[in-house]
């Protein structure tokens, strides 16, 4: 490169006259200060470094409320599993759900795609003589395949998530009623032809509890998402994507491959889910979990993940969908009518969200 | 020739599928053309007026409907009256009855009724009943307080305001929890009720999908031989369960009569203009209800799963 | 330069989590003057500002205008008050026309009947003083006054937002860095219509990294640095070199106006 | 101000050297064309312009294609003033939702507002003997305190509108049956003592076409909300608000003050809706319009509103509500099973939004 | 100068709508040089330069890397070809880190079977990495690598985006107007970087509207206007007069290098 010249005279003070002065400057920029100023801003500080503590706090004093007043009966080692199997399949919903919430996006067709992929497995291991390994490999490819759609239409139409699975709940939801002519297969049935399908329903006691594999299958989820999101570069782009897609794609991330990915695994969770509901509600109903989009969204949002996407940890979602059961089921102990049971899960909402709210206040 | 219509509350319950299979089958033997229509979910109301109104400008000669909604469907059909349209109602009464031609129905309250005595005759010492009651859905609609108060009548529990859902006061009644008529719900509301009480050994199911979700939950627990399950529906998968031992009785209802008699009585009325006339002392067509159990008790004529099992639903 | 500050500003505080944005700044802008703010990247302009004319809440401190203790809780107030803004990021809504923006929150009714009981717009009213604003700047190349701003160049839209400043300023105009993102005309157009301003007797906060541009329009230089005002120069005793010098801590000023 | 000197020099050259040539400059700085390049193109620059056009030739086509499915039926003036009613209450509660979209919200209570405000109304004025006036007076403050009531989480809690809405929908709900004892109002008894409850159900015919009061409101109101949205400054600062709130903030807009009076605006508008409903259905039913909030929802994105606020005009949900009861009312005359019909709705949505984009891309 | 150009378009065109931004423009980049592009605001230099590396797809026209023509269907791609690009609007993720930043679309992953099986992704290696990236650039000022971007100022987050750039490019480095919005200090950084860029070997297009920058580094000037490639200039032959004349349309290039 020696013949070429420029204007940069190499070796001397380059630039304005009034920029030579620049070799003596500071490296300071701005002060810091570690010593927040009063005790609730302290808490509030300390939470907001810490955003995922604040579902698995208003969890605790949940319980806590709940013990003091339903009683010991709802502190017994049998109803809090039983609280942790009664959210078992929202609760993998929610996770399926939180993929797509991080990505900025909604799911309303997570329930759906769940209920269909149980009654295709079903029909064609309990009625058709498919093994039933086979049939679950069916259910998985096909709730794959479902989110793929959802995938499609968000990235290569460019709809919104929230219209495409406005659209895809329709057109799941009336399948599902083609394909189940709307009759539910008994749990004798399965118990017959297909005893696999009802495996996640197991489980085992101590000590008066009773832990089903479903609640662990719940957990096991949760867990290999939050590694999946947080330790790979999958995770990070999926992040990037959800915070700004536009600044993403520029920085070289494929939006739309990595949109797919999150909608095609949502979909194949949303399959583990069905697998699970089979051995949870013990028949395959085509009619159960008609509200289960939304439940697995109120999950979401309690756990503090932020609808616009980007932020917030998974595992909210995991203690989002523990608070709502842990309320439902402490209101029942405590004689409340289902009417005002609604009622006080419009205001957990709101408050749960109001809270998490507050904390995030701090860097504004 | 002579169109009809057949509205049905929902598409998603195997009760209106299979009303709706009885009245096409009909409707084709007797050379009807017949549209059919149903709400997405129950209590979908704007669904169903739509319908009646679709089958106003269809020009047809009768509506048979399962209302949503005994109060709300009132007005809209009374305009298809008005245009000189047969509307028959079945399974769900109008409010008031008169608002449609005719009803045919099961009597709710009366199937509720049985099963409660079958179940106090059962038990023996209904005394120590403990009795968990899965209901509907938080709507508290008709099918749901005359079934769950029937039941208790018929067990012999004062049920104060009949048309109130868990009014009373009997000790014995553990207490009520909904189901959205569903396995999901049937499960969750037993595993809730036994919660408060895990001696429950009376459970009263709104249908059958509810008392097959109530029996897992009770099989999960080891307690599915401490409880007697009683429901109501008479669906082959419901009677099959009646013959598995999963359900104890249930009240089986003919929704496939309702609809066959309905699509006659359009063809009756296309012909001459006659309309049917009520069960004696009803107002309505009672269709009738049959106590299905392998257990049968002294005093309430019922039949066997077995035999039920040829004319579930039929 | 004397009497009393129209603007002023004593021991500003505002923290962002552990960072602290503004740490006691002081600050004065005289009547009539342009008042030029400089500093490193991340030094707390931007927060001064913002403190100053209400688009966020010092966590300690005091605001006089006209010698009068103030507090804006909104941008709006200070609107009110006769202080209008450009912010580094414009403050413009994309999806709406080039006049909606102009007159956000400014706009003329019919007048008569239309414009008190039916409140309609009077949207020749907005187009023609809209157009006759972009003018003034030079920016009527803008081809269609009505198209969405999010259809102009980075360029184009910093005009827009100077130019909506310049019309409805009453008392003080506060711009930063309005030359950042414009070209050489563009650039000089802006710092003439500076002048224009201050010719009308309107006092201006200019945030700029362009020192030339600071020495050329400026009356005084408020150096900022870590949060707070180091101290105030004047741009005919002092060079360019020395502003560098003590806005990037090569040298500490002394014997002059400290804060 | 002549004792200022400043460093600028009056009446001479000013600025760095380089600059002196500006003088001369030229003005233009870029080029426009006139004629874009193909056929399909020029459409989509038309309908780029106007982009309301949209669901107006949807409109028209599906009207055009059932038309020949279903025949005369379809096309009789009866039937299409039908569907003109069955839309009333759906197209009013889409109205209310649009206003909420344009601010980038969404709003899952309209429904359960109205049904509300249905049975409040309807409980003073048949069974407690309060003037229908008045009873309505309530209604429609009770509405729009509602509406209130959901503006307050958004602006002053900051909840995203989804999560507020999808909290006050449950208590709206609960309240609902609470009030209601889950029985429906008689059509006698509100003929009896309060038929002015009923009055949008009136109508009047001719030519074998029937008109309904209620169909005309629906119509009245969209204009007016027109009107406002798009003459007067509330509506410019609703608009942007939505686009960018921060921007409209700075730019000195109060958009907190905006946002609470779009939320109250629009639970009035739901009142509207109620008193409509009740000449609609003829009775006053608690159970009824369970699906309202999706269905104005949908009614709202076939009508090509962005659910990312600040783009769309409000006629686009007339239209969204019309092309959704064209839609069914054709279905259902041409004998499609219910499931069908869900099934179709489900690819209507999609596609309705998929050409909607199409058209938008255009400025990509 | 010589040789073959290792980036070159011919016939560019793109059209938003009814405006063309690009209207057959031509450009040329040479091995090892630095190619300053100048231009009024909305001549287009953005628009050329996000057809040049596949943020956006060309109306009309022909690109070639190397000789090679070229189509590139996303950044991704170009960026695969080695071609980096800081842009105007930065494209960073605001909640992000700035390490996750750094590295986005090019993470480590560890060694052995956690990184291939697992596909865990090496933090420690990718803060000591991005620490050094900083501290070249003299940033390392921001305290804290993993706090998220959206808490830095406006010139901290150019700095993040330009360290990147010069990190990872590995045939072509775009900048456009990379310190608009830096302090002199900064600036200078930026500057200094971009000599250095330029003794690795790597040639570097730098759009900028600040003439004594570009006359300090480039090695030709781009003249951008109305769309196209107006002429190409040297700025040893040329003075800053000449520059912004042509650019501006004071003046008509005659006899030199048109396009
Ligand atoms: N919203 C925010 N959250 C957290 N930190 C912030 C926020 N806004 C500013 N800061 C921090 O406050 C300090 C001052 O920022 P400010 O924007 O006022 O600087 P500036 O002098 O305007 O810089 P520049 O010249 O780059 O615009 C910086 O360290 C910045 O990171
Ligand atoms: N997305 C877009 N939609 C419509 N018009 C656009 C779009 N992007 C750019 N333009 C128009 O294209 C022309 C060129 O814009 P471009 O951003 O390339 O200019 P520029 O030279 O980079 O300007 P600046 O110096 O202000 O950054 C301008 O008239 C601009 O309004
Ligand atoms: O009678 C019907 C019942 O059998 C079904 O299960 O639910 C709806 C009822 O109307
Ligand atoms: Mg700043
Ligand atoms: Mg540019």
């Amino acid at each position: 490169m020696g013949e070429t010249a420029g204007s940069s005279v190499q070796n001397e003070p380059r630039g304005q006259d009034f920029e030579q002065v620049l070799g003596q400057s500071d490296a300071r920029l701005a002060r810091f200060e570690d010593r927040p100023p009063g005790l609730i801003a302290a808490l509030q500080h300390g939470l907001h470094g810490n955003p995922t503590l604040v579902p698995v706090i208003v969890l605790v004093v949940a319980i806590a409320v709940f013990g003091l007043i339903a009683g010991g009966k709802f502190f017994s080692p049998f109803n809090l599993t039983l609280i942790l199997q009664q959210v078992s399949i929202i609760g993998i919903l929610a996770a399926a759900q939180s993929l797509i919430v991080l990505t900025a996006g909604i799911d309303l067709s997570v329930a759906a795609i769940m209920v269909l992929m149980s009654v295709i497995a079903g029909n064609l291991a309990v009625f058709m003589g498919v093994p039933t390994v086979l049939a679950l490999l069916v259910a998985f490819a096909g709730g794959s395949a479902a989110g793929l759609m959802n995938g499609f239409f968000v990235t290569k139409v460019k709809l919104p998530p929230f219209i495409t699975t406005l659209g895809t709940w329709s057109i799941f939801f009336a399948l599902n009623l083609w394909l189940s002519g709307a009759q539910s297969i008994r749990s004798q049935d399965i118990d017959r032809n297909a005893p696999l399908l009802k495996f996640w329903g197991e489980g085992f006691a101590f000590f008066g509890a009773r832990v089903t594999y479903g609640s662990l299958l719940m957990i096991a989820v949760f867990l290999v998402l939050w590694y999946l999101l947080n330790r790979t570069a999958w995770g990070r782009h999926v992040y990037a994507v959800g915070d700004d897609r536009e600044a993403a794609e520029l920085a070289g991330i494929q939006a739309d491959r990595v949109l797919l990915s999150v909608y095609g695994l949502s979909g194949f969770v949303c399959a583990i889910a069905a697998w699970a509901s089979i051995g949870r509600v013990g028949s395959i109903s085509p009619q159960s979990f008609y509200e289960g989009n939304l439940q697995s969204i109120t999950a979401v949002v309690v756990g503090g993940i932020s609808l616009f996407g980007g932020r917030g940890s998974i595992l909210g979602a995991l203690f989002g969908a523990l608070i709502v059961g842990v309320f439902q089921s402490g209101l029942r102990l405590a004689n409340v009518d289902v009417l005002w049971q609604v009622f006080a899960i419009g205001w957990l909402i709101i408050l749960a969200v109001a809270i998490d709210q507050w904390i995030r206040k701090v860097s504004r | 020739d002579v169109g009809a219509c057949l509205i049905t509350k929902t598409d998603t319950n195997p009760f209106f599928v299979k009303m709706k299979e009885g009245a096409s089958a009909k409707a084709a033997e007797m050379g009807i053309a017949l549209s059919t229509y149903a709400g997405k979910i129950d209590g979908d109301v704007e669904t169903q007026i739509a319908a009646v109104e679709s089958c106003i400008a269809a020009g047809a000669k009768g509506i048979l409907i399962t209302p949503s909604d005994s109060r709300a469907l009132a007005p809209v059909v009374g305009k298809a009256r008005e245009a000189n349209i047969l509307v028959i109602a079945l399974d769900t009464p109008f409010e008031p009855a008169d608002a449609a031609d005719a009803t045919f129905a099961t009597d709710n309250f009366m199937a509720g009724e049985m099963i409660g005595k079958w179940a106090a005759a059962k038990m023996g010492d209904p005394a120590g009943a403990k009795i968990a009651l899965l209901d509907l859905n938080p709507s508290e609609v008709s099918v749901d307080y005359l079934r769950d108060q029937g039941f208790l009548q018929g067990f012999g529990i004062d049920i104060k305001d009949p048309k109130d859902i868990g009014d009373e006061d009997d000790p014995r009644v553990v207490g009520h929890d909904v189901t959205n008529g569903n396995e999901e719900g049937g499960r969750t509301a037993m595993e809730n009720l036994l919660q408060k009480d895990s001696g429950v050994n009376l459970v009263y199911t709104i249908n059958e999908p509810a008392a097959a979700g109530a029996y897992e939950a009770l099989k999960a627990v080891g307690l599915e031989h401490q409880a007697l399950i009683v429901s109501v529906d008479g669906g082959c998968p419901g009677v099959q369960n009646v013959a598995d031992g999963v359900i104890g009785a249930t009240a089986m209802q003919f929704p496939l009569l309702m609809a066959s008699n309905g699509i006659e009585a359009i063809a009756a009325y296309a012909a001459d203009g006659t309309k049917p006339v009520n069960s004696e002392g009803l107002d309505f067509v009672n269709t009738g209800v049959t106590l299905v159990t392998d257990a049968p008790v002294e005093g309430l004529p019922s039949i066997s799963s077995e035999e039920a099992l040829h004319q579930c639903w039929g | 330069m004397s009497g009393q500050p129209i603007l002023s500003a004593r021991g500003l505080v505002k923290r962002y989590g552990r960072v602290t944005a503004l740490d006691h700044a002081d600050f004065e802008l005289m009547p009539g003057e342009i008042l030029a703010v400089i500093g490193d990247n991340g030094a707390g302009k931007t927060s001064l500002i913002k403190a100053l004319c209400g688009a966020v809440q010092p966590d300690a401190g005091e605001i006089f205008l006209d010698g009068r203790l103030v507090r804006f809780a909104s941008p709006r107030e200070a609107q009110a008050a006769g202080i209008a803004t450009v912010y580094q990021t414009l403050a413009l809504s994309p999806a709406l026309s080039i006049v909606d923006n102009m007159f956000m929150g400014r706009e003329i009714r019919k007048p008569g009947l239309a414009g008190t009981l039916l409140r309609a717009l009077d949207r020749e009213a907005m187009r023609a003083f809209a157009r006759e604003k972009l003018s003034d700047l030079g920016l009527m190349t803008i081809q269609n006054i009505d198209q969405p701003v999010e259809t102009l160049s980075g360029g184009q839209r910093q005009g827009v937002a100077v130019a909506r400043a310049a019309a409805f300023g009453s008392k003080v105009i506060i711009l930063d860095e309005p030359t950042a993102a414009l070209g050489v005309k563009e650039s000089r157009r802006v710092l003439e219509l500076i002048l224009d301003v201050k010719a009308r007797g309107i006092p201006i906060i200019l945030i700029s990294h362009n020192m030339p541009h600071v020495f050329e329009v400026a009356d005084r230089i408020h150096v900022h640095r870590l949060g707070r005002r180091l101290c105030v120069i004047d741009p005919k005793t002092h060079t360019m070199s020395d502003a560098v010098a003590y806005m990037t801590g090569a040298k500490t000023p002394a014997g002059m106006e400290a804060a």
